[in-house]
């Protein structure tokens, strides 16, 4: 999934920032993971010990030194968290900032949320048979898609927007597309980041076999990658449909976009994770859908506001990872729509799952919002923040990497003289003539 | 400590979970291919069309999904019961588990669904391919649909479903014989001979074959595309052709492996080896008879000859393709035969739509249709024990004489009698492969004449010179601001300067 | 009700099952590196070279299935019998299953052989890498049959097979020293003491990296190349290589992981996670020396100093190449300093090779047999129990001492004997790291010498200025005409015109 995010966001920025995103790419991956091995782990884990009502209900501390298999899961859960936001920052973003904030959240933010949720020992966990309900996220709806998507948010608002993005036109402040360099390199990160969600949803089971007989852990896999992928799918279907729609009631030129169908589509999934492993098809059908048009109504509200998120990170991520979490308890199997009979019962357990996913989720953006805020707002006070306009104008890549995306030395077959090649593009032009100019 | 019910138990719980995590683990890969096939797609169009096809496929999967789900899979395999295979079997069509209602959990629905349908999807996005630069937007939806919802699904309930007329035949002399302690003739009513595609060379292949050839053909060629011998119009960008391909070799290893649809269980991971092995081997021999036909066509005709990539990859296609109805049961000899014979078969058939003047961009024809006939035409002939080994009755007597010494007269009424297994599986091989093809290419013909009656089935000339990028999707693949900016001061300005200068020199 | 035999039975084949299953999942991650390498490739070569590229690296994976099918596996462990090791088992080559012939099915053939295939064919390609630009396309293919099919199976046979001589040392004070129950000295037969290469450090990339180097030595410099101090002939698209090394980060995971060959059956799952953590640790390490060094040396020179994309990740495969060889025994400690070591010996052998004027553009040799003398020879220095650890006989004696308290005098002969395990090891590998690069080394150099001296190694002068691709065949990996057609103008088309307005001014 990491090569989807660099892929998606190298497609979606301008051809002289394309070496600069694929680099955070890289890096957050790699460097990611010496955090992570580093003090990540620790506080997220780091605290599994017998008796848990003596547990630190807010943070782990221990296992700086011991892991694999689950650290290995975890971490690139964790890398996924930070790699959210690197979309959001494109193009403009200092690279000392960059590793600051993104050591930031792989190494506090993230595991910190994490632990709550899921470590088993957290504030958020229902951890004993006394107290059987809690935050219920099974593949991270709001641990890792409301995190990412909240520092998303906050990152693009304190860098303001790309130079060029927003231009006074007869006073009104107007929105200019910056079109992605390559709409193919955009389309290959969707399609790796589809299939990296099955195995996102599908995986967080754990475990494919088990003596457990209350856990049918293969059906709660494949469960969870249908789901995941009607899901999907519901949401591509509807994001895509409403950006027709719109346009169309509006009267103005509507476009079958493949960005916004990929966007719906990523959106549909985020939301999914929240219980993909315990919900029927057609639940799934429409939380992908709203969750689907959550992402085409946020992206266009915060671009009417002024934010410039240029892979529209916010409303892939925070919006529907906010979907899976509110919605999930209504229409999951232990939902408050399934399941009435739960309703009338004295426990109320639905409603009070849905009170605590509200909860966490309130907390999770308050947490994540604030600290990653924070450091965004000190970085711009140290003016670390953001890269000075002249090089934001003539792009990163030959300035600070010395690496242009496309060399132009490389370019060219060498097969063509000059004249020839004028030839074929006349032969070109000659088709077009029956064209009338405009 | 467990007692033994408990352990049996557990075992038993453990491989079903295993088998399933088996299918949804080879179906993510096969999903793979949806993005294998739509590089080599977008690789192989011409620039202005680049997002059109790539919205295509990204759809194909997306609708595909919600279509197989509301009914696809209930046609496909909705007839399933206990109590099956029975007389009373529906034997065209399935008829439950719309919008995955009344399903049972216990029977790994989701799993089975997930592989089932990443197969569908395959079938559908064969076609855009052989359409590609021209087709309407809606007209694409309404045949994808057509495709994955009915025409693919009622081929798979006549095959893999269990309970279709091409397999599960009935009548005693179509089961292979065994023989009883006193070496007396008994039927196998376990195994009956019928139709043999493990992974869908027909099933898939010819039928996202066929349909393509219907497409190409009632769509009509490209503008320009046969105006002079030689103007081939090539794709705008080869290495994304090649990522397409490295994809699409890496999706067949999980497409054949994965069709023998469990792991433990039984001797079923030698069978997903040999799927393996047999898929590298058939690909290798196609691709390395493809490009070297194409080599050596052109010398002979005093041609330029060049060693071509995207030949090399067809060929690679068409020889797994060859590879899906067998590889669980070729030697690798014979896998090597098959694939180039898929190779051989690919440059034939490419040629010839040359010479009809159809144009299939991306040769999807040629591939699928030309890989999948040899698959299932040729696998009964050099199968192990297949046709070739013509001394196969020969050895079934000498095993039954081995078997059963006592038996003094063996071909006495109702004691040994060769089944002529290997003439039965090619028979029904010969009579489903028609059946599919008529049923597939005559249901996509009337889709596609329907829609062309209708006007809607291709863009407009205009729109179709322009690209369809920019008029329908409204995204450039490669926006010319996004290039420039940065480099050259004030570039709106200058991609309008640019723009001008290429328009007076018209 | 089943028997605790038929349970017994029933787990051990469910084991086989999913052993075989990891291995062909682990194989087809693997086989995804073919692509990986080839985008790197294609990302870092000038555009007019692109199909050349792309196409060795099909052809790697296709005739490199063919001629490993053909001979390659027979070499390398055509000589596994029941009765092995044994002193007469031939321990220089292997003589058995040409073309898969006499293969018994139970062994798991099928399996071993597609996933020590993946292996060969990214041996071979490595190569490619540093001739690229410039080869021939005859003699491509002839040294890459020569590699997959004699050069590497022959190293596999001493190393990997289980009966070469660089393993199973039958010599006894050769092996592990253990104590009976006396606490008298007897060695433990089933553990000797040799080359540690757990997933081919050496054996792999010290391999493909020595025949890399001997290609770039032999064929010389791409025109141009030393021109002026400053001509670094950048590769054509970025974003390409990144997304190659992308896809070989994760390769390198299924390659160091699947090396432990088996999943279940034993304590192979938490090996199988050691060794994608540690792969993962180490590759980060490596690129993080690697950027920062690159930064940090331009800074002390004085020249502008850059974040330099491939630099990363040219370290990331470095550190990655250095865990082959002990991602299964190291700490995560150990695993950041080799990947580290493995980042620095990259950018010292860089600067080496252009000092040297030798003209690799991948840094294929650099990367590869840098990443790989790292791995193979400090980890037995660093590894759990290795070199570093200098107490080691002292805790052999206080372990053996609380074993065996009635043994009065552990120093007499016969009893207590410290067996310098770790420096074996570290003998053994230098030696057999020496072996291989003389070995691979010296059959690549007279391998591509001969080609040379026959005149078929480079393409003419006129093909290598022109670019191979439309040459040789006859497709431009980014066809003018398919970018001109249609409404704007385009930035290929652009840069086109750029470039050759720059070539003429030069």
């Amino acid at each position: 999934m990491q090569s989807g995010f660099a892929f998606l966001e190298a497609g979606s920025v301008r051809q002289k920032n394309v070496v600069n995103i694929l680099i955070k790419n890289i890096l957050d991956c790699l460097k990611g993971a010496i955090i992570w091995w580093a003090c990540g782990f620790a506080f997220a884990y780091g605290d599994l010990s017998p008796v848990p009502s003596a547990a630190n209900k807010f943070i782990g501390w221990e296992n700086f030194d011991n892991f694999h298999a689950n650290w290995f899961f975890q971490y690139v859960f964790a890398a996924t968290a930070a790699t959210i936001v690197s979309g959001a920052v494109a193009e403009r973003t200092q690279f000392g900032s960059y590793v600051i904030y993104s050591t930031f959240i792989t190494g506090f933010v993230y595991p910190v949320v994490a632990h709550w949720a899921w470590s088993g020992t957290g504030w958020l966990t229902a951890y004993d048979e006394n107290d059987i309900i809690g935050f219920a996220d099974f593949a991270g709806s709001g641990v890792v898609h409301c995190t990412g998507g909240i520092a998303a948010l906050m990152g693009a608002f304190f860098l303001g927007p790309r130079f060029g993005k927003y231009e006074k036109v007869g006073g009104k402040k107007v929105s200019r597309q910056l079109a992605g360099h390559s709409v193919p390199l955009a389309a290959l990160g969707g399609f790796i980041l589809f299939v990296g969600f099955m195995a996102f949803n599908g995986g967080s089971a754990l475990a494919i076999v088990s003596s457990n007989e209350v856990v049918d852990n293969g059906q709660a896999v494949a469960a969870a990658i249908m789901n995941t992928l009607v899901g999907g799918a519901s949401g591509a279907v509807f994001c895509l449909g409403l950006s027709i729609i719109m346009p169309l009631m509006k009267g103005e030129d509507h476009y079958w976009s493949l960005l916004t169908t990929i966007n719906g589509g990523l959106g549909g999934m985020a939301s999914l994770c929240a219980a993909c492993n315990d919900m029927t098809t057609g639940a799934a059908f429409g939380i992908g859908g709203i969750a689907g048009m959550t992402v085409y109504w946020v992206g266009n509200a915060l671009d009417r506001i002024g934010i410039d998120d240029p892979i529209d990170a916010f409303a892939v991520h925070f919006g529907g990872g906010v979907c899976g979490i509110l919605l999930a308890p209504l229409f999951a199997n232990f939902g408050i729509a399934i399941q009435p009979a739960y309703v009338f019962e004295c426990d109320y357990f639905a409603y009070k799952q849905f009170a605590w996913n509200l909860i966490g989720l309130i907390a999770i953006t308050l947490w994540s919002g604030t600290l990653v805020g924070g450091v965004f707002f000190l970085l711009k006070a140290a003016n670390l923040l953001r890269v000075e306009e002249e090089i934001e104008i003539r792009g990163l890549d030959i300035k600070k990497h010395g690496e242009p995306g496309y060399p132009l030395a490389a370019q060219g077959h060498g097969w063509k003289e000059m004249s020839s090649s004028d030839e074929i593009q006349q032969k070109s032009y000659q088709k077009n003539d029956t064209i009338p100019e405009p | 400590m467990s007692s033994l019910a408990d352990l049996e138990a557990r075992i038993e719980n453990d491989e079903q979970n295993l088998n399933q995590f088996f299918l949804l683990l080879m179906g993510a890969i096969v999903m793979l291919m949806q993005s294998g096939f739509a590089f080599l797609e977008a690789g192989s169009v011409r620039a202005k069309n680049v997002v059109n096809i790539l919205v295509k496929n990204v759809l194909d999967c997306f609708i595909g999904a919600l279509i197989y789900w509301a009914f696809g899979y209930a046609f496909a395999y909705g007839d399933v019961s206990a109590d099956h295979p029975s007389a009373g079997a529906n034997r065209f069509i399935g008829f439950k588990y719309f919008f995955s209602i009344d399903i049972d959990d216990g029977t790994g629905f989701f799993a089975t669904w997930f592989f089932q349908f990443v197969f569908a999807a395959t079938a559908a996005t064969i076609v855009s391919g052989a359409v590609a630069e021209r087709c309407q937007f809606g007209a694409y939806m309404i045949y994808s649909t057509f495709i994955t919802g009915f025409i693919y699904p009622v081929v798979t309930h006549w095959t893999w479903s269990g309970t279709g007329w091409l397999q599960n035949q009935l009548i005693e002399s179509m089961h292979r014989h065994t023989y009883d302690a006193d070496g007396k003739l008994v039927y196998d009513v376990d195994n009956p001979v019928g139709f043999v595609d493990f992974a869908g060379s027909a099933i898939v292949h010819c039928t996202g074959g066929i349909a393509a050839f219907m497409g190409a053909w009632v769509i009509g060629p490209r503008i320009g595309r046969f105006d002079k011998e030689d103007s081939t119009m090539p794709g705008h960008s080869t290495p994304f052709a090649a990522l397409g391909a490295f994809i699409l070799f890496l999706g067949f290893l999980a497409f054949n492996g994965g069709s023998e649809l469990a792991i433990v269980g039984g001797d079923h991971a030698v069978v997903v080896a040999a799927a393996f092995v047999n898929t590298i081997i058939g690909g290798a021999a196609g691709a390395i008879f493809a490009v070297t036909i194409n080599y050596v066509v052109a010398w002979i005709k005093g041609e330029p000859r060049y060693w071509s990539l995207l030949v090399t990859i067809n060929g690679g296609l068409a020889g797994m393709v060859a590879m899906c109805a067998g590889c669980n049961v070729l030697h690798q000899g014979a896998a090597f035969g098959l694939g180039a014979m898929g190779g051989i078969t690919l440059m034939w058939f490419s040629w010839a739509m040359k010479k009809l003047k159809i144009d299939d961009p991306l040769d999807a024809f040629a591939v699928h249709f030309g890989g999948g006939i040899v698959g299932i035409l040729a696998t009964p002939v050099f199968m192990n024990g297949g046709v070739v080994h013509w001394k196969n009755c020969a050895d079934q007597k000498d095993a039954y004489s081995a078997a059963f010494p006592a038996v003094t007269n063996p071909d006495a009424e109702g004691y040994f009698s060769c089944d002529h297994f290997e003439y039965k599986v090619f028979a029904w091989n010969l009579a489903g492969f028609l059946a599919i093809t008529l049923w597939a290419g005559g249901l996509s013909f009337l889709t596609f004449y329907s829609l062309k009656l209708l006007g809607i089935l291709r863009v407009p000339k205009e729109d179709e010179i322009k690209g369809l990028d920019v008029g329908k999707h409204g995204e450039p693949a490669y926006p010319i601001e996004a290039y420039l900016d940065g480099q050259i001061p004030n570039v709106p300005k200058f991609a309008e300067d640019m723009a001008l200068a290429q328009r007076r020199a018209d």
